[in-house]
């Protein structure tokens, strides 16, 4: 698998997902600076990180979707190459029109760092097919701006093409307004494109890749994005 | 007649005996310019007048540490090569002020004090203190200060893995935010402060130059009083995405051969940044102020050298490393300016358009500051509590008076606020005793903490001292590591009382003999004195920041049970 | 000129800054505060003399980046 | 009635967001952007009816919660 990180002025967990994906891969991925205007011939993969972009100021995500190596990013996705945006990398996603929605302020304007617990709804991607349907997993959160918004039309498209990947849930998998820990929109912590090529989502499957950690149900994503695209 | 009376010289907190001793050094009148960089290096924040004498008198030696007090962090030996750079920093008065930019800036600057020194910052922790949870502030400071230390260090991404806090009426009036950053470095790719090379270009990076606290440093000396609100517009903002690009940018520059000195810009800024860099290296400046990077319009040489504008550094470069150095600041979108040059006269000149604005000479100033000898009395031993003195309470009564206590309950309210994850590499997490980071790529790690038991100090500052290195001591072995060091950061109130400095004076006793008997050496430290409101001070206060070494992550232990049936244990007496 | 940009969130958004902020004022003893919406106030100086071209650029420089059209309105107004 | 606020920060303060977004619209391409300030707009929807009231409690409003004073000035408009 021939992967890429994209690094923007104010991306902090860039390192975090190269470590992850050379761990599954064994190979460690191209570092994307956010001005270049092409990328290597033959990527499978293209992650988009988490951190501050820009400060996040104006809005998160906002001013790193405009930024050129972002339009190189769209032609690949258009192109099917898979895109992987975690946290502040959904945000970009969404404000680059990559994914619908937007991202606003935590319900409780909070920044939350903590496991929360997902159920996974669409296992039918490279991203999600190592977990079951209905599958419980353990994923660290670090956000301010997660709080996922779509009006209701849009809602129910989302809903509708199964584009919803992950919900926030309770250890036991139920879904509710108490598991909802930022205000989503029907708990959506991470949703997919119409062909299930691109995924963005606020938790950090790279934070719980191994038991030293406190917990490996990362892994299995990285294990395989690695097999499917190698 | 003279421009300088003794109305400016008072308004600089200069007393009339500094001043004479202003005008000795100067051999005339100062201009003000001269007058306002007096002020800023005499400060107590950056003399260290009153405490100079008791910091000596701290152990500060081990096999293991590289570099003590003095420069902008500690440094120790945490083999494999590498070396654990750490400090604890005091932001008091800015964030009782303004608790979110003053509690964001103060992580932003003991950032810059430890990869200044060459280390990627890799764990924050803060030792907090607010007043009682009742009066009517309390909320409104705890909340803008978590979430201004959040703020700042999860924009740059630095982990906040723990720290402390306490809630108690002294400190209603003056709150008590202390930040520690610790950090990795290669040992041979080590920076320190000292200016060498005559004919060196110096050199400013960062943020530009706006009229950002002047006179912060002064204020953060003199004690607090109603028309402390007058100075409310000195508070400033950090902007934590500026300092992430700085830490990207120096981590850059330090990877070449290209810096021969660095050092932040902190309170006081290019005035005491330019002062120590110079009189360390036994060097003299020239500066061209005109040439700094200005964010407003009509700025005079005296706010250049005064303003404490943050996410700012001083270099000294290799000559000819100039353009190579300064296509990695454009890279990473930072001003980057020659500002002057070393020269052989041990004196700071600084120009104005060509003109000389002031002249100053550099040891005098810096190595020579007024030290204070201030009276003191030692602290009364408290009676003794006699068992008959405490009043008995079932056990489940007093079990959840001590869990509902505000010093006791759960502090998950303020660590899930900040990125405890970042980097990767938290393998201990807040909520147990030391909180751990591992070493990237490596399966050893270190264990941090801070401690203190203000109550205790103020009962007995010796053995209060001794207590909150001990405490530190025992957090680090809890979890499976080998203490190193410590920094300290002393809060206290006015030393020109006698009482007050009898506590400084006992507690650095404390601290000192608990370090020798732990063979467990203070190697960085930071002072806040004249914590007090309307003559009110807070309980003595002297933060210990521990960091020790886990030798091996498959060997810790952590807080919670791990499974029905196992064996509790008590140890100790 | 000068352009002052309001960006609002749209009707039927939720708005949590809002609600704090009315919640807040009700803790504070202050009655009567039905309804709270926050929304940011952007001040540019442009170098651009003609009112119209000025306002044509805002108009852009807020579909592109000041608003996010999926979550909020703009209005721009521009002063000589 | 309504009441709109303008927190807006202080002249001489930093304003990070406003100069980072300046330096957006510049990589945008959008020329001639000389100063951008970011603010807060504020709505507020009173039960008061009387004007002189509702702008007096919407000051009181502002210092105590809505407009930060050390770093911030705020403006008050009331209308019917
Ligand atoms: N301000 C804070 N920031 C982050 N973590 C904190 C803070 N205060 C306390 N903690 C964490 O909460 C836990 C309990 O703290 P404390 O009561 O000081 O523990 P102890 O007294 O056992 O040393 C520790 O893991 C500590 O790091």
């Amino acid at each position: 698998m021939k992967a890429a990180v994209i690094v923007f002025p104010g991306s902090n967990c860039d390192r975090d997902l190269a470590v992850a994906l050379e761990k599954s891969s064994g190979k460690a991925p191209i570092m994307l600076w956010h001005r270049e205007t092409e990328v290597p011939q033959g990527l499978d993969l293209i992650a988009v990180p988490g951190g501050f972009s820009y400060g996040d100021y104006l809005r998160s995500g906002a001013m790193a979707a405009h930024s050129p190596v972002m339009r190189e990013v769209k032609r690949m996705a258009e192109k099917g190459v898979r895109v992987l945006g975690v946290c502040n990398g959904f945000q970009i996603l969404t404000e680059a029109g990559l994914l619908p929605g937007a991202l606003m302020r935590n319900r409780d304007l909070k920044f939350i760092c903590r496991d929360v617990h997902l159920k996974v709804e669409n296992t039918e991607t490279a991203f999600t097919r190592p977990y079951t349907k209905g599958q419980v997993v353990r994923f660290p959160v670090a956000h301010h701006d997660g709080n996922f918004f779509a009006d209701d039309e849009l809602l129910k498209r989302i809903e509708g093409n199964g584009q919803v990947a992950f919900r926030y849930a309770g250890a036991d998998g139920t879904v509710s307004d108490a598991t909802n820990i930022n205000g989503s929109r029907n708990n959506i912590a991470g949703i997919v494109n119409g062909k299930g090529t691109v995924l963005g989502m606020m938790p950090h499957p790279e934070r719980l890749i191994e038991p030293k950690l406190g917990g490996a149900d990362g892994k299995p994503m990285f294990d395989a994005l690695v097999e499917a695209l190698s | 007649m003279s421009k300088i009376t003794p109305e400016i010289v008072a308004q600089h907190g200069l007393t009339a005996d500094e001043y004479k001793l202003v005008l000795d050094i100067m051999g005339r009148e100062p201009n003000l310019t001269e007058l306002g960089i007096f002020s800023v290096m005499w400060s107590e924040h950056c003399s260290y007048k009153s405490s100079k004498k008791w910091l000596k008198t701290l152990p500060t030696k081990a096999p293991w540490v590289i570099c003590g007090p003095g420069e902008n962090a500690g440094v120790i030996d945490i083999g494999e090569n590498l070396a654990a750079i750490f400090k604890m920093e005091s932001h008091n008065h800015p964030s009782f002020i303004e608790p979110y930019q003053g509690a964001a800036t103060g992580v932003g600057g003991i950032l810059r004090d430890v990869f200044t020194m060459g280390a990627r910052p890799v764990a924050n922790l803060n030792a907090l203190r607010f007043g009682s949870p009742d009066h009517a502030k309390t909320r409104h400071l705890v909340s803008g200060v978590v979430s201004g230390i959040g703020g700042y260090g999860n924009c740059v991404g630095v982990p906040t893995v723990g720290g402390e806090v306490n809630f108690h009426s002294s400190y209603n009036g003056n709150i008590l935010v202390n930040a520690m950053t610790v950090g990795v470095a290669q040992q041979d790719k080590i920076f320190y402060s000292a200016a060498a090379g005559i004919g060196n270009p110096v050199v400013y990076v960062g943020s530009k130059t706006g009229r950002d606290g002047i006179h912060g440093a002064t204020m953060a000396s003199a004690e607090f009083n109603a028309d402390s609100e007058e100075k409310r517009p000195t508070v400033q903002v950090g902007d934590p995405f500026t300092e992430k690009l700085l830490i990207e940018a120096c981590m850059e520059l330090m990877a070449t051969d290209a810096i021969v000195a660095i050092q932040d810009m902190g309170a006081a800024g290019l005035t005491s940044s330019s002062f120590e860099m110079a009189s360390k290296g036994g060097m003299g400046v020239e500066l061209e102020l005109d040439k700094v990077p200005m964010r407003e319009t009509g700025m005079t040489p005296y706010e250049l050298m005064l303003s404490e504008s943050q996410e700012r550094m001083l270099m000294v470069l290799v000559p000819g490393k100039e353009d190579m150095a300064r296509a990695i600041f454009e890279k990473w979108e930072l001003d980057f300016a020659v500002i002057g040059t070393l020269t052989d006269t041990g004196r700071m000149v600084l120009k104005w358009h060509g003109e000389v604005v002031g002249d100053l000479p550099i040891d005098p100033l810096a190595a020579a500051s007024p030290e204070y000898d201030r009276p003191w009395i030692p602290t009364p031993k408290a009676p003794e509590v006699q068992p008959s003195d405490v009043t008995e309470l079932a056990w489940n009564e007093a079990l959840a008076r001590l869990i509902a206590s505000p010093d006791l309950a759960s502090r998950r309210w303020i660590w899930e606020q900040y990125d405890h994850m970042v980097m990767g590499d938290t393998v201990g997490r807040p909520g147990g005793d030391a909180s751990v980071v591992r070493l990237h790529r490596s399966n050893r790690g270190l264990a941090v903490t801070t401690d203190c038991t203000p109550r205790y100090v103020k009962a007995d500052p010796v053995e209060g001292g001794k207590q909150a290195v001990a405490e530190t001591w025992r957090n680090i072995t809890a979890v499976g590591g080998r203490p190193l060091a410590i920094t300290d950061n002393m809060n206290f109130g006015n030393p020109e009382k006698p009482e007050i400095m009898g506590q400084f004076v006992g507690a650095c006793q404390g601290i000192g003999e608990a370090c020798i008997a732990l063979d467990y050496p203070v190697v960085s430290g930071n002072v806040s004195l004249y914590n007090e409101t309307a003559g009110q001070a807070i309980l003595p206060t002297p933060a210990i920041g521990g960091v020790g070494l886990v030798d091996d992550l498959d060997k810790t232990a952590s807080i919670p049970f791990k499974a029905e049936g196992q064996v509790l244990v008590l140890f100790g007496q | 000129m000068k352009a002052k940009v309001h960006v609002t969130l749209k009707n039927g958004v939720l708005d949590p800054q809002g609600k704090a902020i009315q919640h807040a004022l009700g803790s504070l003893g202050f009655s009567g505060v039905d309804d709270v919406r926050q929304g940011k106030y952007i001040e540019l100086d442009l170098a651009e003399t003609d009112a119209a071209k000025a306002r044509e650029a805002v108009e852009r420089m807020c579909k592109e980046l000041l608003a996010n059209t999926v979550i909020e309105n703009y209005a721009i107004s521009i002063e000589g």
